[in-house]
C-alpha cells in the first residue's frame, strides 16, 4: 500500500536547480532510505514534502489524493513530519516548550496547558534520553541530545509520514541503535518513514528499500525484500561510478620512521581538564584523534589554531615554542584549521570561489596592500584543479557548490600558502563518498610533500584508512595510541569505548604511549 | 546546599545583572537626593517614569520577535494627537477619543506587521519610514500643539488609590497584567520562537508572517497605554510629544537584557531597564553637575549601563 | 547666621546701586532657592540665555537674595522637561524659571508645583496656564514687525517665499500668524510657497536652493531667527541678485550684511529675540518672592518684553561695534537693567 | 558613464564584480528613480529639472553621500553594524573646524588633523565596546553619539566660535565649470574608495568579515581590531563629512549634522549594501543619497503642508523599500 508518491518535484534557487525531477513512493508501514551524493537534492526534496519549501513543479499525492502542501502547518495536518537536517530548534526555549511548539495544547480560554505540553514531551523524550530534565533551555544541549529531542519532537506528532533527514549525524553508534529501535515501534504502528543518511551500514540494517538521487534526479530503487543489500551497486548508482574502496588505498604507516619531529605539544590543558596531554607529530606524519565524540578531540584543534585559550601547555613548531592566542599566529606559523561547521566556520557563502581562495593571504604579508587580481586568479585556478572543484569557475558564488565542493574550497584556500600543520575537523562530515575520496586524496598528498595532519573524524573508517597514528581521547585525555597499519578496526573500537582507567594497559602493549609519555 | 543551588539559580537568571544595575542605580539616587524612599517622591518618580516604561515594554515585543520598531515615538504621537483633537468631557467623547487613538494605532501597528512581516522589509528602514507617515498625520490633525484632553485625566494620574497605590503604578502593573495574559497563550511562545530562529519556527508549522504581525499590534496595546499616560501627563496632543521615546525605548530594552537579534530576554528587563535610564538622569540631576557636563556625563553612565548589562554574555564565549 | 553674613558680606558690593541698600525690607528677605528648566541646549541663543541667568544669579547670591541655583537642560523632549520639573519639586525650590518645550503640554506639572507654593516664571516662550507668569517677547508682533518692514520693501507687490521655523513650535506658529495678517493686507504679494529651515541656518540654505531652482522668479525672502544667513548664501551659491531679505541680529548675519552693504548696497531689518529674557525673568521672579508688589504692565498673567533694539542700515555699524569681540553666533542681546525692573516693584 | 560607474575594463577580480554587481543593480534604479523625480519635478515645477538646480541638489547630496561613507564601512562590516553616532559626529567634527580654523586658511591643514585624529579616536572608542564588550553596534553607537554631543557641548561651552576659512567656504560653495567643488571633490572620493574596496587588501578584507566574522578570524585576521578600526574610520569620516558642512554652511552650530542620522543609513539601504553586511558598493550609497536627497527637495519645492510633505516622503519610501529594497535576512 503507497501512502505517498512524489512524481517529477523540480525546484531550483536563483537559475541553480536543486532538485530537476525528483520521485519517490512511500510504502505505508516500510522504511525508504533516500541516498544521495552531496548536493544531490534529498534535503530539498523532503522539504518540499513537508512543506517548507514550495515546488517549481510536479506533484504529490498523499493517501489517493493530490496534495498542495503550502505551508509546514498544512503538511502537518497531513500527518507529515519531519526532522530537519539543520534542526528547527528554539534555543532560548525549554525541551517541552520545543517539544509541543505549534501544537501547543490549548486549555480553557484558549489559554495553553502548559502540564499536559509537559507531559508529552515527558513521554515522548523518556525514549530516548530518559535522563535529560524536560525544562532545561535547549541551547544548554549537546548536539546528540538536540538530535534527541527533535526526533522526539517529531514522533510526539504521530505521523503518518516521517521524514528523517541526517538524522544520525551527530549520533554515536549505540545511540543509533536505540532511534532504530524507535523506528521499528512506528514501522510496526504502520508509519511511513523516510530516512536520510550518508552510512550505508545504517541504510542497510533499517531499511526496507532505498532510492537513490543523483544531480537532483531519481536514478533508481533497490526493495530489499526482493534485491540483496549490494553495497557497490547501491554506492555506484550515488557515484555513477564503479565503486572502489571508498578512501582509496590505506596509506597509514608508510611513513618514514626516521622524520624529524614538527609538532610538539606538553601538557595541554582543554576545558577544564585537570591534567594535559602531550604528543609528538612528525614532519609528513598524518595523526588522528578518535575516540567518542566529544572528548575534547575539537576542542585540541581549535586550541591549535589559536581560535581557543587551552588553560595551560606548551606547543612548539621545529623546536621553537609558539605563542597561539589568535589564528593570525597560528596562520603565520603555518598552523591552519579546516573547521568543522563549514557554513560558519570557513567560507564566505555569498562570495565567490576566488575571493575564499584568497582570502587567508590577507593575514600573512603575502600580497601587498594593492592586490594583483590577475596573479590571484592564476593561483585560485591552480588550486581548483588541484583539489578538483566543480565546477572549476572561480567566478561561482560558493553557496551554490554542492557540500562536498564546498568543503574543497575550505581545504583549498590553505594550499597557497603550504602549510607546516594542517588541521582538519571532521572534515568529510556530511560529505559524499566520491567527493569525500578527492578530499583525502588531497591530504594524502599534502603530508606526502611534509604537511604534518592533524586529523579528527568521527568516522572510524577514515581515521584507519588516512592516518600513520591514532589517539584515542577521553575526557580531553589521550588514553590510547593506535597503529592502524597493524592493528583492525576492532582495536580501534574497543579503545574507544574504554575509559580513562583502562587506558593502561595501551601502554603495557610495549611501546610508551605518548600519553603515558606527557605525564 | 539547598540554598547554595538556590542563589546559583539567581545568578544565572537572565534578568541578574539588570536587577543588580538597578539596585546600584536606586542606591546612588539614595544618597544624593535626600527624601528618595518618601512616599512623595516615589509618587512623582513613578509619573515621570511610568511613559518610558510602557514605550519599552511596547519595543521590546517587536525586538522579541527579532524587528525593532523605529515608528514608535510616532505612533505614541499619533495616538496623543488624536486623543487630544476629538476627546471631550463627555464619557462618549472620551470613549471616542480613546476609541479613536487605538484604531490608529493599531493601523500603524499593522503596516509595520505587514511590511516587516510579510513583505519582509528590513524593519530598520521601514519602520522609519512609517514613522514620517505618523509624523506627517499628527502634523495635519495638529499643526500646533493643543487640542483637549479632560481635566480628569491629569487629576487620575496624578491620584492614590486606596491611598498607597499611585496611579501611575497601576498603569505599569495594567501593561504587566496584559503581558502575564499573552504569557499563558501560544503566541508567546511563538514571539520566542521566530525571534530565535524564523526558520526554525517556520519549519515548526508556527505562522511566522502572522507571528510579526501579532508582535506589532500586541506593541500597540502598550502604545496606546503609553499615549494615555502622556496626555494624561500633558494634557494637551503636540506632534513632538513622542519623538524621543523611540531610541530611548531602544536603549531601555538593551539595557534590560534582551538581545537585539530577538528571541532572547524577558519583558521585565525592558521594565526594569526603563527605569534604570529614567533614575539615571535624576542621578544627573541630584548631583547638581554644570549644565554643560549633564549631556556628556549621562552618556557615559548609559555606556557604562550598556556594558555591565552585556557583561554576563560575555563570560560565555570570547568570540561570537 | 549664615545667611545673614551672606547678606551683610554683600552689602558693600552692591553699595553703589541705591536701590540694594534701599528699604528696611533686608531683614525679611530670606535667600532662595532658583531651579531654571531649560529645553534645548545647544546653540548660542540658549547658551547666552543660560549665562546670562546664572551671571545674575551670581549676583544675587552676593546681595543674600539667592541660595542657590539649578540649572538643568532638558533637551528638546516634553516629557523629560516634565520629570525634571518633578525633579525640581522634589529639590524644594521656591522659584521656578522655565523655558517651555511646549505652549501647552507643561500645564498640568506647572500647577503641581504652584500648589506646592512655588512661583513659577516661564520665559521666552509662554504656557497657557493661568497659574504661571508669562515674560515673553511678544511673538505675534515680532513677526509683524518683520512683515511690515519686508511689504515697505518690496513696495506692496511681489511673488515671495517664506521660510518659517520648526512646523507646530509655538513661537513660529505666533510668528506666522503676525506675518499672515500682515501679507494679508496686500492682495499683490502673492505667497509661492512656504517651507520650514527649522531654525537652522544650513536646512535654510537647502530648501532655499530649493526653492530659487523651482521658481525663476522670487522677489522676497520672508524668514526669522538663524535662518537669514542660509537663504542669502543659497541666493549667493546660485548667483542669483539678492532679492528682499528679512535679517536677524546675530554677530555672523551683521558681518554679512556690512559686507554686502558695502559691496552692493544691501539692506534688511533685524530686531534683537533677546537672550536676556531669562535674566529679566529671573529678576521678576527674585522680587516677586521678596514680596515687592509688581506695577509691570501685565497683560492677564503675561509680561510682554518691548523689543529695544532694531536694525537697520543706518545703525548696522554702531550696532556690530558694540559686539565686535563676540563669537559669529553671538545674538545681540538685552534684559531689564537693576534700576529699570526695581522701577517696577516697591 | 560617470566614473561611479564601474567599467568592466578595470575588471579587478571575479570576486569584486561579483559583489558590486549586487550592489550595480540596486544603485542603476536608484540613479534612474532620481532622474525620474528630476524629470516629473520639472514638468510640476519648471526649473526643478534645469542643470543648476541639478547641481545644486547634488551638492547637498554630496554631504549625505560623504557621511553615508561612512556609515556603508559599519553595514558591510556585518555584525549588524549601524553606526547612529554619524551625525553628532559630524557636528562634532564642524564645530571643531570652526573653532580651530577660525577663518584663517593657515590652521585648515592642523583642523584636518585634529578632527580626523578626535573622530578616529572616538570612533575606536565605539569599536572597543562592540568588538570586545559585545554591545550592540545600535545601541552603543546611540549612546556615543550622545556623549558626543555632550563632549560638542562642554567644548564649546554651548556656544561654537569661530568660523569657516576662504579656502574651505571656496570648497563648499564655489563651482569649477559650473559643477560644485564638493560635486568634484565626491567624485574624487568615490573612485578612490572604489580602488580602496577592489584593489586593495583592506577593502577586501573588509567584504570578507562583513560577510563571516567566524571565517575572517579563522583565516588569521584580527577582527576585533579591523572592527574597531572600522568604527575609527567611520568616526574619522563623519567628522570630516562635518567639515564639510561647515564648508557649506560658513558657521557652525551645536546640531548641524543631527539629520544626518538616518538619512544616511537609508541612503546605504537603498544603494544596496546589505544590512546584513558583506555586500554592495560605495556606488550604491552614492545613489542612494541622491535619490534620497532629490525626493526631499521635489517635497521641499510642492506647495503643500509639512504634514503632507513628511506622510509622502514615508510613503514613497516604503514604496521603494517595497520595489526593490526586500532583504531575506535582517
Ligand atoms: N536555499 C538555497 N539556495 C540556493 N541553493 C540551494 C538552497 N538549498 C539548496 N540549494 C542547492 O541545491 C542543491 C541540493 O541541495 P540539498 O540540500 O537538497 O542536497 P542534499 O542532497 O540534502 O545534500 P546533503 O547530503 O549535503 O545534505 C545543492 O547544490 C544546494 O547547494
Ligand atoms: N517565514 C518563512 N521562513 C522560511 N521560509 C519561508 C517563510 N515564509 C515563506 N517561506 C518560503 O517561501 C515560499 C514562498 O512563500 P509564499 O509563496 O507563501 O509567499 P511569496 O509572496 O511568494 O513569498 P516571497 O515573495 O517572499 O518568496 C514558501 O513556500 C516557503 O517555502
Ligand atoms: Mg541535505
Ligand atoms: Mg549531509
Amino acid at each position: 500500500m503507497q501512502l505517498l508518491e512524489a512524481k517529477s518535484l523540480r525546484k531550483s534557487y536563483g537559475g541553480v536547480a536543486a532538485l530537476r525531477d525528483g520521485n519517490l513512493i512511500c510504502k505505508q508501514g516500510k522504511v525508504c532510505g533516500l541516498l544521495g551524493a552531496n548536493g544531490s537534492g534529498k534535503s530539498t526534496f523532503s522539504k518540499m514534502i513537508s512543506g517548507v519549501v514550495k515546488p517549481d513543479g510536479g506533484e504529490i499525492w498523499f493517501n489517493g489524493t493530490k496534495l498542495d502542501v503550502a505551508n509546514p502547518q498544512e503538511a502537518r495536518k497531513q500527518g507529515i513530519i519531519m526532522v530537519h537536517q539543520h534542526l528547527s530548534l528554539i534555543p532560548e526555549l525549554t525541551i517541552w516548550e520545543n517539544m509541543t511548539l505549534g501544537i501547543e495544547p490549548q486549555g480553557r480560554l484558549g489559554f495553553v496547558n502548559d502540564k499536559a505540553s509537559k507531559e508529552t514531551a515527558q513521554a515522548f523524550l523518556a525514549k530516548f534520553a530518559p535522563e535529560l530534565a524536560i525544562d532545561l533551555k535547549v541551547r544548554e544541549l549537546s548536539l546528540a541530545q538536540k538530535q534527541f529531542v527533535e526526533i522526539a519532537k517529531a514522533i510526539a506528532q504521530q505521523p503518518k509520514l516521517l521524514i528523517l533527514d541526517e538524522p544520525t549525524a551527530p549520533l554515536e553508534q549505540s545511540e543509533v541503535e536505540k532511534l532504530f529501535a524507535v523506528m521499528r515501534e512506528l514501522k510496526a504502528r504502520q508509519t511511513s518513514i523516510i530516512f536520510i543518511s550518508h552510512r550505508l551500514w545504517e541504510i542497510k540494517s533499517i531499511c526496507d528499500y532505498v532510492v537513490v538521487f543523483r544531480n537532483g534526479e531519481t536514478v533508481g530503487a533497490i526493495d530489499f525484500d526482493t534485491e540483496a543489500k549490494d553495497e557497490s551497486l547501491i554506492v555506484s548508482m550515488i557515484s555513477g561510478k564503479e565503486h572502489r574502496h571508498a578512501l582509496g588505498e590505506r596509506t597509514g604507516g608508510r611513513l618514514d620512521p626516521g622524520a624529524d619531529t614538527l609538532l610538539e605539544v606538553r601538557d595541554f590543558k582543554l576545558r577544564k581538564a585537570r591534567e594535559g596531554l602531550s604528543f609528538k607529530v612528525k614532519k609528513g606524519e598524518v595523526v588522528g584523534f578518535g575516540g567518542l565524540q566529544g572528548q575534547g578531540q575539537e576542542q585540541l584543534l581549535l586550541a591549535l589554531s589559536g581560535l581557543e585559550q587551552p588553560a595551560g601547555g606548551q606547543v612548539s613548531l621545529g623546536g621553537r615554542r609558539l605563542k597561539l592566542r589568535h589564528p593570525k599566529q597560528a596562520v603565520r606559523e603555518g598552523i591552519v584549521l579546516v573547521p568543522g561547521d563549514r557554513h560558519k566556520e570557513g567560507l564566505f557563502l555569498q562570495h565567490d570561489v576566488l575571493m575564499n581562495l584568497i582570502y587567508p593571504q590577507f593575514a600573512t604579508r603575502k600580497t601587498g596592500f594593492l592586490l594583483n587580481w590577475k596573479k590571484l586568479k592564476r593561483e585560485a585556478e591552480e588550486v581548483i584543479r588541484q583539489v578538483n572543484i566543480v565546477p572549476n569557475d572561480p567566478g561561482k558564488v560558493v553557496q551554490y557548490l554542492s557540500g562536498g565542493n564546498q568543503q574543497k574550497v575550505v581545504v583549498g584556500k590553505w594550499l597557497p600558502l603550504a602549510p607546516k600543520v594542517l588541521l582538519l575537523s571532521d572534515p568529510a562530515k556530511g560529505v559524499d563518498v566520491g567527493a569525500k575520496r578527492e578530499l583525502y586524496d588531497t591530504v594524502r598528498r599534502l603530508a606526502e610533500q611534509g604537511t604534518s595532519v592533524l586529523l579528527y573524524a568521527s568516522d572510524h573508517e577514515e581515521l584507519m584508512d588516512i592516518c600513520d597514528r591514532v589517539f584515542i581521547l577521553f575526557e580531553d585525555q589521550i588514553v590510547d595510541e593506535i597503529f592502524p597499519a597493524e592493528y583492525g578496526e576492532q582495536r580501534f573500537v574497543s579503545a574507544s569505548l574504554r575509559s580513562a582507567k583502562a587506558a593502561g594497559p595501551a601502554a603495557a602493549a610495549g611501546r610508551p604511549s605518548a600519553a603515558a609519555a606527557g605525564r | 546546599m539547598n540554598g547554595h543551588n538556590r542563589w546559583h539559580k539567581l545568578q544565572h537568571h537572565s534578568l541578574f545583572p539588570i536587577a543588580i544595575l538597578f539596585l546600584i542605580v536606586v542606591g546612588v539616587n539614595a544618597v544624593l537626593q535626600p527624601g528618595f524612599f518618601t512616599y512623595d517622591v516615589i509618587h512623582s518618580n513613578l509619573a515621570s517614569f511610568t511613559p518610558l516604561v510602557l514605550a519599552s515594554m511596547a519595543q521590546a515585543v517587536v525586538i522579541l520577535v527579532g524587528g525593532i520598531d523605529l515608528s514608535l515615538g510616532m505612533a505614541i504621537t499619533l495616538s496623543t494627537v488624536i486623543m487630544a483633537a476629538t476627546m471631550d468631557d463627555s464619557p462618549s467623547g472620551i470613549l471616542i477619543g480613546i476609541g479613536l487613538a487605538l484604531i490608529a494605532t493599531f493601523a500603524v501597528g499593522a503596516l509595520n506587521g505587514l511590511t516587516v512581516g510579510f513583505l519582509k522589509l528590513p524593519a530598520i528602514i521601514s519602520t522609519f519610514a512609517v514613522s514620517s507617515i505618523c509624523y506627517g498625520a499628527a502634523l495635519l490633525i495638529m499643526p500646533q500643539p493643543g487640542g483637549y484632553i479632560p481635566y480628569v485625566f491629569y487629576e487620575t494620574y496624578q491620584a492614590t488609590i486606596a491611598s498607597f497605590l499611585p496611579v501611575s503604578l497601576l498603569f505599569i502593573l495594567a501593561g504587566l497584567a496584559i503581558w502575564a495574559f499573552i504569557r499563558r497563550r501560544k503566541i508567546y511562545r511563538h514571539l520566542y520562537a521566530v525571534g530565535g530562529s524564523e526558520q526554525a519556527a517556520y519549519a515548526n508549522g508556527i505562522p511566522t508572517r502572522k507571528v510579526k504581525l501579532y508582535a506589532f499590534l500586541i506593541s500597540s496595546i502598550f502604545i496606546v497605554l503609553a499615549a494615555l499616560v502622556i496626555v494624561s501627563q500633558t494634557a494637551t496632543g503636540d506632534a513632538n510629544i513622542g519623538r524621543a521615546y523611540t531610541l530611548n525605548s531602544i536603549a531601555a530594552v538593551v539595557i534590560g537584557g534582551i538581545s537585539l537579534q530577538g528571541g532572547k530576554g524577558n519583558l521585565i528587563g525592558a521594565v526594569l531597564g526603563a527605569l534604570i535610564l529614567g533614575l539615571i538622569s535624576n542621578i544627573i540631576f541630584f548631583a547638581n553637575l554644570s549644565s554643560f557636563y549633564q549631556d556628556l556625563i549621562k552618556g557615559l553612565i548609559i555606556i557604562f549601563a550598556l556594558t555591565l548589562s552585556i557583561l554576563p554574555s560575555l563570560r560565555k564565549k570570547a568570540l561570537a | 547666621s549664615k545667611k545673614e553674613s551672606g547678606s551683610e558680606g554683600s552689602a558693600p558690593a552692591s553699595g553703589s546701586s541705591a536701590s540694594a541698600s534701599q528699604g528696611g525690607s533686608d531683614k525679611e528677605i530670606k535667600p532662595i532657592v532658583v531651579g531654571m528648566s531649560n529645553g534645548y541646549i545647544g546653540n548660542g541663543w540658549r547658551t547666552q540665555m543660560t549665562e546670562a541667568i546664572e551671571q545674575l544669579a551670581e549676583e544675587y547670591k552676593k546681595k543674600g537674595w539667592v541660595e542657590k541655583i539649578i540649572v538643568q537642560h532638558a533637551g528638546v523632549d516634553v516629557n523629560n522637561q516634565i520629570a525634571q520639573i518633578r525633579n525640581m519639586i522634589n529639590a524644594k525650590v521656591d522659584l521656578l524659571l522655565i523655558d517651555p518645550n511646549s505652549e501647552t503640554a507643561l500645564n498640568p506639572v506647572i500647577e503641581e508645583a504652584v500648589k506646592k507654593g512655588i512661583t513659577v516664571i516661564t520665559f521666552d516662550q509662554p504656557v497657557t496656564t493661568p497659574k504661571a507668569i508669562n515674560v515673553v517677547i511678544d511673538q505675534q508682533q515680532f513677526g509683524k514687525n518683520l512683515a511690515e518692514w519686508f511689504v515697505h520693501e518690496l513696495g506692496g507687490k511681489g511673488d515671495i517665499v517664506i521660510v518659517s521655523g520648526l512646523a507646530g513650535h509655538p513661537a513660529n506658529v505666533n510668528r506666522l500668524i503676525g506675518m499672515k495678517e500682515v501679507l494679508g493686507r496686500y492682495p499683490d504679494i502673492k505667497v509661492l510657497t512656504e517651507v520650514n529651515g527649522n531654525w537652522d541656518e544650513a536646512n535654510a540654505q537647502q530648501v532655499t536652493s530649493n526653492l530659487i531652482a523651482s521658481y525663476p522668479k522670487i522677489d522676497g525672502v520672508l524668514t526669522q531667527d538663524g535662518m537669514a544667513l542660509g537663504v542669502v548664501n543659497a541666493f549667493q551659491a546660485a548667483n542669483k541678485e539678492l532679492p528682499v531679505i528679512t535679517g536677524e541680529n546675530n554677530v555672523a548675519f551683521l558681518k554679512k550684511w556690512k559686507e554686502l552693504k558695502d559691496a552692493q548696497g544691501f539692506n534688511t531689518y533685524g530686531q534683537n529675540n533677546p537672550p536676556g529674557i531669562g535674566a529679566t525673568a529671573l529678576g521678576i521672579g527674585v522680587r516677586l518672592l521678596q514680596g515687592k508688589k509688581s506695577k509691570l504692565p501685565m497683560k492677564d498673567n503675561t509680561y510682554y518684553y518691548p523689543i529695544g533694539t532694531h536694525i537697520k542700515n543706518d545703525n548696522l555699524e554702531a550696532e556690530l561695534a558694540k559686539v565686535s569681540d563676540k563669537p559669529d553666533t553671538y545674538t545681540l542681546d538685552e534684559m531689564l537693567s537693576e534700576e529699570q525692573l526695581n522701577s517696577y516693584f516697591e | 558613464m560617470s566614473p561611479l560607474q564601474t567599467s568592466e575594463a578595470g575588471a579587478p577580480g571575479l570576486a569584486l564584480r561579483k559583489i558590486r554587481s549586487l550592489g550595480n543593480h540596486k544603485a542603476l534604479v536608484a540613479y534612474a528613480l532620481a532622474v525620474l523625480i528630476f524629470v516629473a519635478g520639472q514638468l510640476v515645477s519648471p526649473g526643478f529639472g534645469a542643470f543648476s538646480n541639478i547641481m545644486n541638489v547634488l551638492n547637498i547630496s554630496a554631504l549625505l553621500g560623504f557621511i553615508a561613507l561612512a556609515q556603508m564601512l559599519v553595514v558591510l562590516s556585518g555584525g549588524e553594524g549601524i553606526d547612529l553616532s554619524v551625525g553628532a559626529m559630524a557636528s562634532l567634527g564642524a564645530v571643531m573646524s570652526s573653532q580651530l580654523i577660525g577663518g584663517l586658511d593657515g590652521n585648515l591643514p592642523l583642523a584636518v588633523i585634529v578632527v580626523l585624529a578626535v573622530g578616529f579616536l572616538i570612533g575606536c572608542t565605539s569599536g572597543v565596546g562592540i568588538a570586545y564588550f559585545k554591545v550592540p553596534p545600535l545601541v552603543m553607537t546611540l549612546a556615543m553619539a550622545s556623549v558626543i554631543q555632550g563632549a560638542a557641548l562642554v567644548y564649546t561651552n554651548g556656544q561654537p566660535k569661530g568660523m569657516a576659512s576662504p579656502l574651505l567656504k571656496e570648497l563648499g560653495t564655489g563651482r569649477t565649470a559650473g559643477i560644485p567643488n564638493l560635486v568634484l571633490l565626491w567624485l574624487a572620493l568615490a573612485l578612490l574608495v572604489w580602488l580602496f574596496m577592489t584593489r586593495t587588501k583592506w577593502g577586501n578584507l573588509l567584504y570578507g568579515l562583513g560577510m563571516n566574522r567566524l571565517t575572517t578570524e579563522l583565516s588569521g585576521i584580527r577582527t576585533r581590531v579591523v572592527r574597531t578600526v572600522v568604527y575609527g574610520a567611520s568616526g574619522a569620516i563623519s567628522a570630516i563629512g562635518g567639515m564639510l558642512l561647515l564648508s557649506y554652511t560658513g558657521t557652525a552650530f551645536l546640531d548641524i549634522g543631527a539629520a544626518y542620522m538616518l538619512p544616511t543609513v537609508i541612503a546605504v539601504v537603498i544603494g544596496g549594501i546589505s544590512l546584513a553586511g558583506g555586500l554592495g558598493s560605495y556606488n550604491g550609497t552614492v545613489a542612494g543619497a541622491i535619490l534620497l536627497t532629490t525626493l526631499s527637495s521635489i517635497l521641499i519645492t510642492l506647495n503643500i503642508s509639512e504634514g503632507g510633505r513628511q506622510i509622502v516622503y514615508g510613503g514613497i519610501l516604503l514604496l521603494l523599500l517595497i520595489v526593490y529594497g526586500r532583504q531575506k535576512t535582517a
